[in-house]
């Protein structure tokens, strides 16, 4: 591989990635042996150590139930829980705090309203996802249609790895839509999906649209009312913050129509044998503990990511990518799965004669993380006429030298192949 | 390559997945089996020859990574001209060789009478990589559904 | 108060109480500038340092997103948690680990039972709740009920705070009940009920029973083996556990029939040797990044646990139960609700003239934290003719100096308000 | 008790809820409303005597804590002989007092024109007691449904 040639980007400076990698302890360990090069962060994130600490120091210092607790420690963790709420609101642009509901991932988000709004659904009206969502965004969309006899309905994208805008647009015409379900970025394309648009577009269909922010929201900021979405979700542990926290957020309107998704503790007003009657939303969606320690940690997550800013994370994410396109892109036998118009930092990609398997494995012996596979995106994989794929996702640590390690090992990979 | 990552893609197991031996369609197969792993696509399939109790000839198309492709060819190659009865023994060894890291010893002397690996041995190495087994038994799960019906 | 009187009962030396709380660290916080006495761990419970080490620990040195990782990070991470399950099933006494689901608590455990089992369930079939239950195994069943149709019955209580057993037994005769849901500990009464013979009753009337445990599991050593139930939930942060995570153990021939409840990644059945349906169970019902951290927190809470053993947290729980009930009994207007046959760590009062959420205010401002008000418990306020209690539950690190704090401070509440 | 116990259980406080001097029924009611907290079974329940725009007397039946209890009987002993804008300007006045506890300023010098609270000074230190504050609204709850269909 040439390393003379001179290149044509480079991230900005925005940045300084080494002072961020600093901030994140896991970056400092070594596998087999190398250091750890983590091109994994569009499955899970890892953590700064504000995100940490903040837990741990939660539950060494300020920790109790939460709500109907009349005492000092569960009044605190009570407000700071609440105000996390607030953040999260703030984050999303969301007009109130109490539209915004806390669930477990970004999965359990997308269930709850294909529960909940799902079971206002008539049979005759349809929910169209794309060709390339996530399980996450299919699977609860199926189980409505088998539940509910509600039709389902899925928009094509081009070969480029985009929506098929005119395509979707038919989907639309009959008016019997009344859900797009779409992801904001795609998990293997790197794909950004016109979100406005497409919401525009829904609406004037008569359809309400929910948006997949699982990726989208960990590299661009996010607003909801620009967006014109109706509903969003995303997942705290892809946002450098904790597992087992995500969120919904939904037009009040909406959620207060909505029936409950789970019943118990904390989401009733209430409760006789033979009749209950539902707390105010958002605490309706909440029934039983919540992750406590899980959503402190999602907002020092937040904090965190704001203090560094989205301007400054998606200039490094796009030169970064950038900089992989071409890096890659002089790696002889690799094909780069898609080249959607916008594209966050997620690149798929195959090689000739060598299993994504293989590839990963032998990444691994060499330090370097990256998943191979289907990426819980089988439909997509069987339109691209791909039975899996390597992919490389990059996060606010992710620097030039992790590429350039992708690269010269692929490099050595293939001939060690071939 | 690293040394570990050597073990694993032992230029045995590479060369086999470039060139099989085994690969293609068999005509005169009166048995067949698939395997599928969901998570990634990959699939192996098996036609398998069988004379009264004894494999004759076995012939695999196999999509998938060169540990699955090798695994399958390695198969292949050890339970030709083996009885029914012989090949569950090998998968059997073979399980066992697979399922924890501290199988070495079993690996390297196995109880007596047990048959031997083979052409295979080189494969148990990728009990050290406990996601990577999957594409080892691909074949073996093929193999399975092949023999449902074939009662010993 | 007379502090000189000779007390009948004193806690069983088995267990190092002063050891134990040192291992706290939230217990060495102050609170109004008194030291914190916390009685509210049927709330939920503190955190053992090597609960809270273990999650940053996992953060900090070994954490990736699990399953279909083939790298180093993921497989290590998926190891631990996958062995979290064993060790959850060995807590248990399940016959196997795939019987375990992960869940964000009990709550959700419950509902999924509701959601999945209940969707195999017909109108004129029913389900068999009690008169104490938590608002979690109370509202899943009636939102099931007026879903489905399916009739909800709800066995009664003794004024003494005990299953009535014979009333219990009539409403299982005309053999339309499906399923028993009944708590294994009543979260206000204190009340530990007959599992076994609930079980046995259950099963020859041809019900299935499920155990809410999410007080019991922590008072006593759980075999649902010998409790002979089919279902059991329990709930990590009443444990000594994170939150975010809890438990749902069912019997494979069950889980195997029921459909999963959310759909998503992760759910999809793999390839093994033996392509049995096992390999369904119990990811089947574990859809999206499940709550990884929170799982190795919990496994090291169940550890902890287990070091201390349940001989000893269950004779210091019940000496320092009979103690609190003696020095309770000398508190003038003082009333204890319920007097059941077995009781765990729970104690729940009413003082007369004191409204429960000034006792609980007053003791916070002493630093003593009870919690004051229905418990998510409101269909048993009824019944006992109650509209709020104060309770006061306690904890493997409770000691008798916390007992007596509370004693003497609800002396001198009662002389302030009377 | 503490000093800060003492702060929110003002000896006034306590009086009053040991003795509510407007407690009971008001036969030549006119207006009614109840006030109920789900989440501990609390409930007030008040009995207007409105003439005109003028609120002739007030009575409560409170079941609740001795914050409620005292904030009732001082809601109706603030708001006898007051006219229905008075008696919503004190409600404006009060929530304001209590939403935050940076409020005191705003306690202990009001904008000018603003109704005092008069023997209801002592119910705002409940502002550094969050959780008890539905308890000292709980009153005014009532207050808002007697009033739903009077119009100002
Ligand atoms: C008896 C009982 N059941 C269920 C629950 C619900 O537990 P969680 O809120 O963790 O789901 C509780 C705890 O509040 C409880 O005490
Ligand atoms: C686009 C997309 N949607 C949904 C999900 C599901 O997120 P989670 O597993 O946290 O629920 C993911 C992550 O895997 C994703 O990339």
């Amino acid at each position: 591989m040439n390393t003379d040639k001179t290149l044509k980007t480079t991230p900005a400076a925005t940045l300084d990635v080494q002072a961020v990698r600093a901030q994140f302890p896991i970056l400092s360990e070594t596998v087999h042996g190398r250091p750890f090069v983590f091109l994994d962060s569009g499955a899970s994130a890892q953590k700064p150590a504000v995100v940490i600490d903040s837990m741990a120091d939660a539950m060494r210092h300020q920790y109790a139930n939460i709500h109907r607790g009349l005492y000092w420690m569960s009044e605190r963790t009570s407000d700071a829980y609440e105000a996390v709420r607030g953040q999260v609101a703030a984050f999303l642009n969301a007009p109130s705090h109490e539209e915004i509901i806390f669930t477990r991932n970004s999965t359990e988000a997308i269930n709850l309203v294909a529960h909940s709004l799902g079971s206002l659904m008539k049979p005759g009206q349809a929910v169209l996802i794309s060709e390339m969502e996530h399980h996450a965004n299919l699977i609860p969309w199926q189980m409505l249609r088998d539940r509910s006899g509600v039709e389902l309905r899925v928009a094509p994208i081009t070969d480029a790895g985009d929506l098929d805008m005119e395509a979707y647009g038919r989907q639309l015409e009959d008016g019997k839509v009344a859900l797009v379900a779409m992801t904001h970025m795609s998990n293997v394309l790197g794909t950004i999906t016109p979100a406005r648009q497409i919401a525009d577009m829904a609406h004037a269909a008569g359809a309400l649209v929910l948006f997949d922010g699982s990726q989208a929201a960990v590299h661009h900021r996010t607003d909801v009312q620009v967006l014109g979405a109706d509903f969003y979700t995303f997942t705290g542990h892809k946002l450098y913050g904790p597992t087992g926290i995500g969120v919904l957020w939904g037009r009040r309107a909406l959620l207060e129509e909505m029936p409950p998704f789970l019943g118990g503790g904390d989401m009733i007003s209430s409760v006789t044998f033979e009749k209950s009657t539902w707390a105010n939303v958002p605490h309706k969606f909440e029934a039983g503990t919540p992750a406590i320690v899980e959503t402190l940690g999602l907002g020092a997550a937040i904090r965190w990511v704001e203090v560094i800013g989205f301007d400054a994370i998606e200039a490094h994410e796009q030169a970064l990518t950038a900089y992989a396109l071409e890096k890659l892109a002089d790696v002889p036998g690799l094909q780069v799965v898609g080249a959607p118009k916008q594209r966050g930092g997620v690149i798929s990609f195959t090689m000739a004669d060598v299993h994504p398997h293989d590839i990963a494995t032998l990444l691994d012996r060499n330090g370097i993380a990256v998943r191979a596979g289907q990426h819980c995106a089988e439909p997509l994989m069987r339109r691209l006429g791909l039975h899996a794929t390597t992919r490389a996702s990059f996060g606010v640590y992710t620097s030039t030298q992790d590429i350039d390690a992708l690269a010269e090992t692929l490099v050595r990979i293939r001939d060690f192949f071939v | 390559m690293s040394d570990a990552a050597q073990d694993l893609y032992d230029l045995q197991i590479v060369e086999r997945a470039r060139n099989p031996r085994y690969a293609g369609d068999l005509p005169e197969a009166n048995l067949s089996g698939e395997g599928r792993n969901p998570l990634c696509g990959d699939r192996t399939r098996l036609d398998i020859a069988l004379q009264g109790y004894h494999i004759s000839q076995i012939r695999h198309r196999t999509r998938g990574c060169a540990l699955c492709t090798a695994a399958a060819d390695m198969l292949a190659e050890r339970l030709s001209g083996c009885s029914v009865e012989e090949a569950q023994a090998v998968g059997v060894r073979f399980s066992a060789a697979l399922v924890t890291q501290d199988a070495i010893e079993q690996v390297e002397s196995p109880p007596e009478g047990t048959p031997s690996l083979g052409v295979m041995q080189p494969l148990t190495a990728v009990r050290f990589h406990k996601a990577r087994i999957r594409c080892v038994e691909l074949p073996w799960v093929a193999l399975k559904e092949a023999l449902t019906h074939v009662r010993v």
